[in-house]
């Protein structure tokens, strides 16, 4: 099978789906120019003339638009150039987005996609690096997903560009030029599939992101040591696979929730504590996360490094979690 | 090209919405001190001149966007009165099946797309509905129905520029009635008019008085044909004024009763509209009578709708947050 | 001592504070007219005028001006009349009231308090009912304050009014006409102190704002059946006062976490979590949370009164704990 | 009120000003080739002609908010360059300790409150600002500079109408370079000339030629003037152009090398104020030369502390979140 970025597996399902779906349109700063800064919607003005549009710096509007759109017959795909600028619309992700087909009885569909570049990369700093799943996760309506390899990615895009319902795909800046294995022919993955990227008895990490690579290296690392770490990739956040996860922390009786949100009141806590409230006789250890420092992303080298946690952090975790 | 004037036929089915309107929520507030309806209820009395002659020129294929004061909107765009009734009354048969309330009152088969709870939120989805109209080519229109306090919020300025610069088939039409809640217009802004603010993303702005019916009437079918001819949007303002409080309850310590009446009384759209029916020979004391009547009768048939239908059972509570089931 | 409402409370901290610091400036909505739709700000407009300055209905411009002035030697209250609407000003709050101190390296203290009103109230459906306070506490930089009683408001508020961080003060609607003990002298309550409600053995239950009464009237109830209940008051979630909590837990060894957010991804996940995973082995039962429903709110009062925990769910689950 | 020339010693303080800026992200640029600046560099070179200016009417206790490109903004206010280069390079003895880099540098003792990464970040930061002043009566004023793209997101619409009613001492500067990132202003909206947006607020609107900087004096002066005299804000458009990328590393497919080369051989403000200066007799051969050397060793001088600053220690990670230590 053809190795392939997640960026160019990103760029690809867009483009298939394109092809297969006149109402698929695609919105956001410099999405023409460059293919935005990430060139993921590269190629598509010149493939699809007229259905990309290059839009002024409006975040509300942008999210706003793409939503009367798609409420009107269209599946706008639009990109919020960072995840923080999605503060610029919040409104229109939670009060509109998320809540028009509750608030008005199941009278509409609400098929759009917002493609979210999320993460620290190349010291942007405080303003630049943030994740907000945890927000998007809490607002009944919208559904997350945090794709981690670029065959995910590609499957999971396709998933969305299928649906019914507001998706919020966030996208990891450092996982752009992750490769792995895409097959050429078509295929999607089901949203609320968790995926068991490794098996494992001793323990279990439930990551999320960014942090899957990283949990697979730390499973690498720890196996000659004797310790069989399971590498649960969360995938969707919602929907979210609950079964699939305490099936494992059933098998472990120990687990480690990671992502790369700060801690306080990120994802982690979510599902670290679903965990701890529905699977607590399975436990033989504290359900320990492993996230983001609380604290804005610092610029400096020195600094920035110190925040995201690192494979040599969920290593030690897991060594004392089965010590 | 001039509009052409309303036909006989034309008039009298905007007077009877204008009644409608009217009727519809004298008893909502009614129903209202009655503890029957509750939550927020914002009227729209005194601006049936805005909605109803704008709606006369679109089709239930064209769209509306509107803001919390939405009932005029349903109605002049032919949503039925049941059934919004009904969503007052928290029902299951109402419009969003109890779950919206007068804030969110929408009628997607008419177009209507929805009452909304947030000021200024519709602009973002008329302008994606013009988007969708204009990928389309299908010669829809979008109208976005926003009060002069939402004229003060971001979404105003993002989303009419982004309409000005695709040309998108978008008319935005501000209910400019001089208050937002309790705060007059002339103590948040330098600009009450409105359509001066058009020049700011070169479109047409347009001021109109919005107590006149047929000058309503005049200047929207302008805007949307304009719109229809794939020339962009315009900034249609018309100058009205609510006849009630902001929401029901309010005690509008903020004007007085004197500007009301000097309202009320003499600018009342209803009766400007009644008098020149009159004076054109087009409406009799009796038609005026049986259309009084039977928007009457209806008022009373979507009460006792309201009244009889059940309330939405428990198992609603998690339907319609997705389009499956969550679990 | 007198009994006062919440709402006259917070009106006697603003009033107070006002007169002892000249910096302090109020803003909003109508603030002036009515003092707003709550009644909070009435009466400043005639005692200290040219201070209160209603605003525009522009929530992105009211936060981003409170926060210039605040960075420029004054000490603003600004009101954003219900907490859904602070999705409007998500980026000033985020991007920068949070973040201008440590992203500046320390150059300036940030003494802005919002008044946020939150939760359900009077059927008022999907967009005037929402509690955000868990986006809130993910986001390094903000102090959130989540008071459940007339006392505990205004020694809170002074303390916020008094401080160099910005806070987010969240009034729950339904709480404002609540009546307790409100002494005449000055007093202040320091933030990240949680308060126990109510002495007790055999469960914790934590509760947040207007859970704090229902916590306390599900103890009264459970109290004939021989079941002790404890109620901690969290007051502030962020400074957040894990010693007073895990001290409850390690005494009572049985915990319920409770507040009216959306369930998914709320605060209680967060103090779960914590408690999962510091206080582990003093659990001798599953982590319990009850919080709202995950749906938008719905407007019908026969749906609107399932979405948030009551009294009688506290007294099953702590039941359901013990038994 | 005429706004009075600058002096001989004014202008020199100018002339030295822009170099510094010219000369400081030159050295930025090339410090970034090297790997040893990293995180996003976006260059004002080009542009100097409007900050310096402007800036040259201000106190130290006047107030000025900036945007993503705020190198120019920072000099010209009067930061050090030295503390900003460490900045540049995350050092600890950077203006901010090394946690904000280029996007956030801030020096409030002059004024300064920081360069934003947000685009129209600091509308409401100059609002507040001037709010305060207001209040204190102190004849502060506040200099809000942003951008063409900048122009078309809300906080824009929403803060200029809150200076503009409540007549607050804000003088709002768009440096219309005609591009957002790579997108030309043309394609994302009708008014490309942004001080015409000036009457949907009721206030002045001016358009300068960016590229001069005494035009830009000038009309900067009256502005400033007016804002003290309490007369309320004014929208000053400068126009100008970016010499180099969006960031450093763009490859500027957007504009051609000719459109490039027209703006910087022809319209460079630095040999403009030369050509000025000369023309007067202010500004020697030996003169420039020497303004220039001087600037040349501060910028050694700053890349020298720079790289010979330690980096923040890793305790520095949790301070400055709040006041106090959060544990
Ligand atoms: C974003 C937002 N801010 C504030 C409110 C509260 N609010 C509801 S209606 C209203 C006044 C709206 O004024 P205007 O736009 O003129 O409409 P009108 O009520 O006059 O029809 C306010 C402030 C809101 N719903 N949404
Ligand atoms: C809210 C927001 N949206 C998008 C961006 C990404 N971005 C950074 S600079 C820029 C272009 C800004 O253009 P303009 O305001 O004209 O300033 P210029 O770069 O030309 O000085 C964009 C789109 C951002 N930083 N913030
Ligand atoms: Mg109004
Ligand atoms: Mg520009």
């Amino acid at each position: 099978m053809p190795k392939k970025s997640m960026r160019d597996a990103l760029r690809e399902a867009l483009h298939e789906e394109m092809e297969r779906d006149d109402s698929i349109i695609v919105l956001g700063e410099d999405v023409i120019a460059h293919g935005g800064p990430y060139a993921v919607t590269r190629g598509i003005d010149e493939k699809f003339p007229g259905r990309i549009r290059q839009t002024p710096i409006s975040e509300a509007g942008i999210v706003g638009t793409a939503l009367g759109a798609a409420l009107c017959g269209m599946r706008p795909v639009a990109e919020v150039m960072y995840v923080d600028f999605a503060t610029c619309a919040m409104d229109e992700v939670v009060n509109q987005m998320a809540k028009v087909r509750y608030m008005f009885g199941g009278q509409t569909d609400v098929p759009v996609v917002l493609r979210l570049p999320s993460g620290s990369a190349r010291l942007l700093a405080a303003q630049h690096s943030q994740c907000l799943e945890a927000w998007f996760l809490h607002v009944p309506g919208l559904q997350v997903v945090v794709p981690s390899t670029a065959y995910d990615a590609k499957g999971l895009l396709k998933t969305a560009l299928r649906g019914k319902d507001p998706v919020l795909f966030m996208e990891y800046k450092r996982l752009y030029t992750n490769e792995s294995e895409v097959p050429d022919e078509d295929y999607a993955i089901p949203f609320g599939q968790a995926d068991v990227k490794r098996e494992g008895r001793d323990v279990t990490i439930v990551a999320t992101g960014p942090m899957v690579p990283k949990a697979l290296e730390a499973a690498d690392l720890l196996a000659p040591e004797g310790i069989d770490v399971e590498v649960v990739d969360t995938r969707t956040l919602v929907p979210f696979d609950k079964a699939a996860v305490f099936a494992s922390v059933e098998k472990t009786n120990r687990v480690i929730v990671t992502d790369e949100e700060v801690k306080r009141g990120g994802t982690s806590a979510e599902i670290a504590s679903l965990i701890a409230e529905e699977c607590f006789d399975a436990l033989d250890a504290p359900v320990k996360r492993l996230a983001a420092a609380e604290v804005p992303m610092p610029f400096s080298p020195e600094l920035e490094k110190l925040v995201v946690p690192k494979t040599e952090h969920l290593v030690a975790a897991t060594r004392e979690l089965v010590g | 090209m001039p509009v052409e004037a309303p036909s006989a036929e034309k008039l009298l089915d905007m007077y009877a919405r204008m009644w409608r309107i009217r009727l519809f929520e004298e008893q909502a507030e009614y129903q209202s001190s009655q503890g029957k309806v509750m939550g927020a209820l914002h009227t729209y009395i005194g601006e049936e001149g805005v909605a109803v002659p704008i709606c006369a020129h679109l089709q239930d294929t064209d769209y509306i966007t509107s803001t919390h004061r939405g009932h005029g909107h349903c109605i002049a765009k032919g949503a039925d009165i049941s059934r919004m009734m009904a969503e007052l009354f928290g029902r299951s048969t109402g419009y969003c099946k109890g779950k919206g309330g007068s804030m969110h009152i929408a009628d997607f088969k008419v177009g209507m797309l929805g009452a909304n709870g947030i000021v200024a939120g519709g602009f973002g989805l008329a302008t994606g509905a013009g988007l969708a109209a204009q990928l389309r080519g299908s010669g829809q229109v979008a109208v976005c129905f926003f009060g002069d306090g939402a004229a003060n919020r971001g979404p105003f300025h993002e989303n009419i520029n982004i309409g000005a610069v695709w040309k998108l088939p978008v008319v935005y039409v501000c209910e400019n009635n001089q208050f937002a809640q309790w705060t007059p217009q002339k103590d948040v802004t330098l600009v009450t008019d409105i359509a001066n603010m058009s020049p700011a993303y070169g479109i047409p702005g347009v001021q109109v008085d919005g107590m006149d019916p047929l000058a309503v009437y005049e200047a929207a079918g302008e805007a949307i044909e304009r719109a229809r001819r794939g020339e962009g949007p315009t900034l249609l303002e018309c100058k009205t004024y609510r006849f009630h409080g902001h929401n029901f309850g309010d005690p509008q310590q903020y004007r007085t009763r004197e500007e009301i009446a000097e309202w009320s009384d003499n600018r009342d759209p209803i009766k400007q509209l009644a008098a020149h029916m009159r004076d054109a020979g087009l409406l009799s004391d009796e038609q005026d009578a049986d259309i009084q009547n039977t928007v009457q009768e209806e008022i009373t048939a979507a009460v006792r709708f309201a009244e009889s239908s059940p309330y939405p059972t428990p198992d609603e509570l998690y339907k319609d947050v997705y389009s499956y089931d969550i679990g």
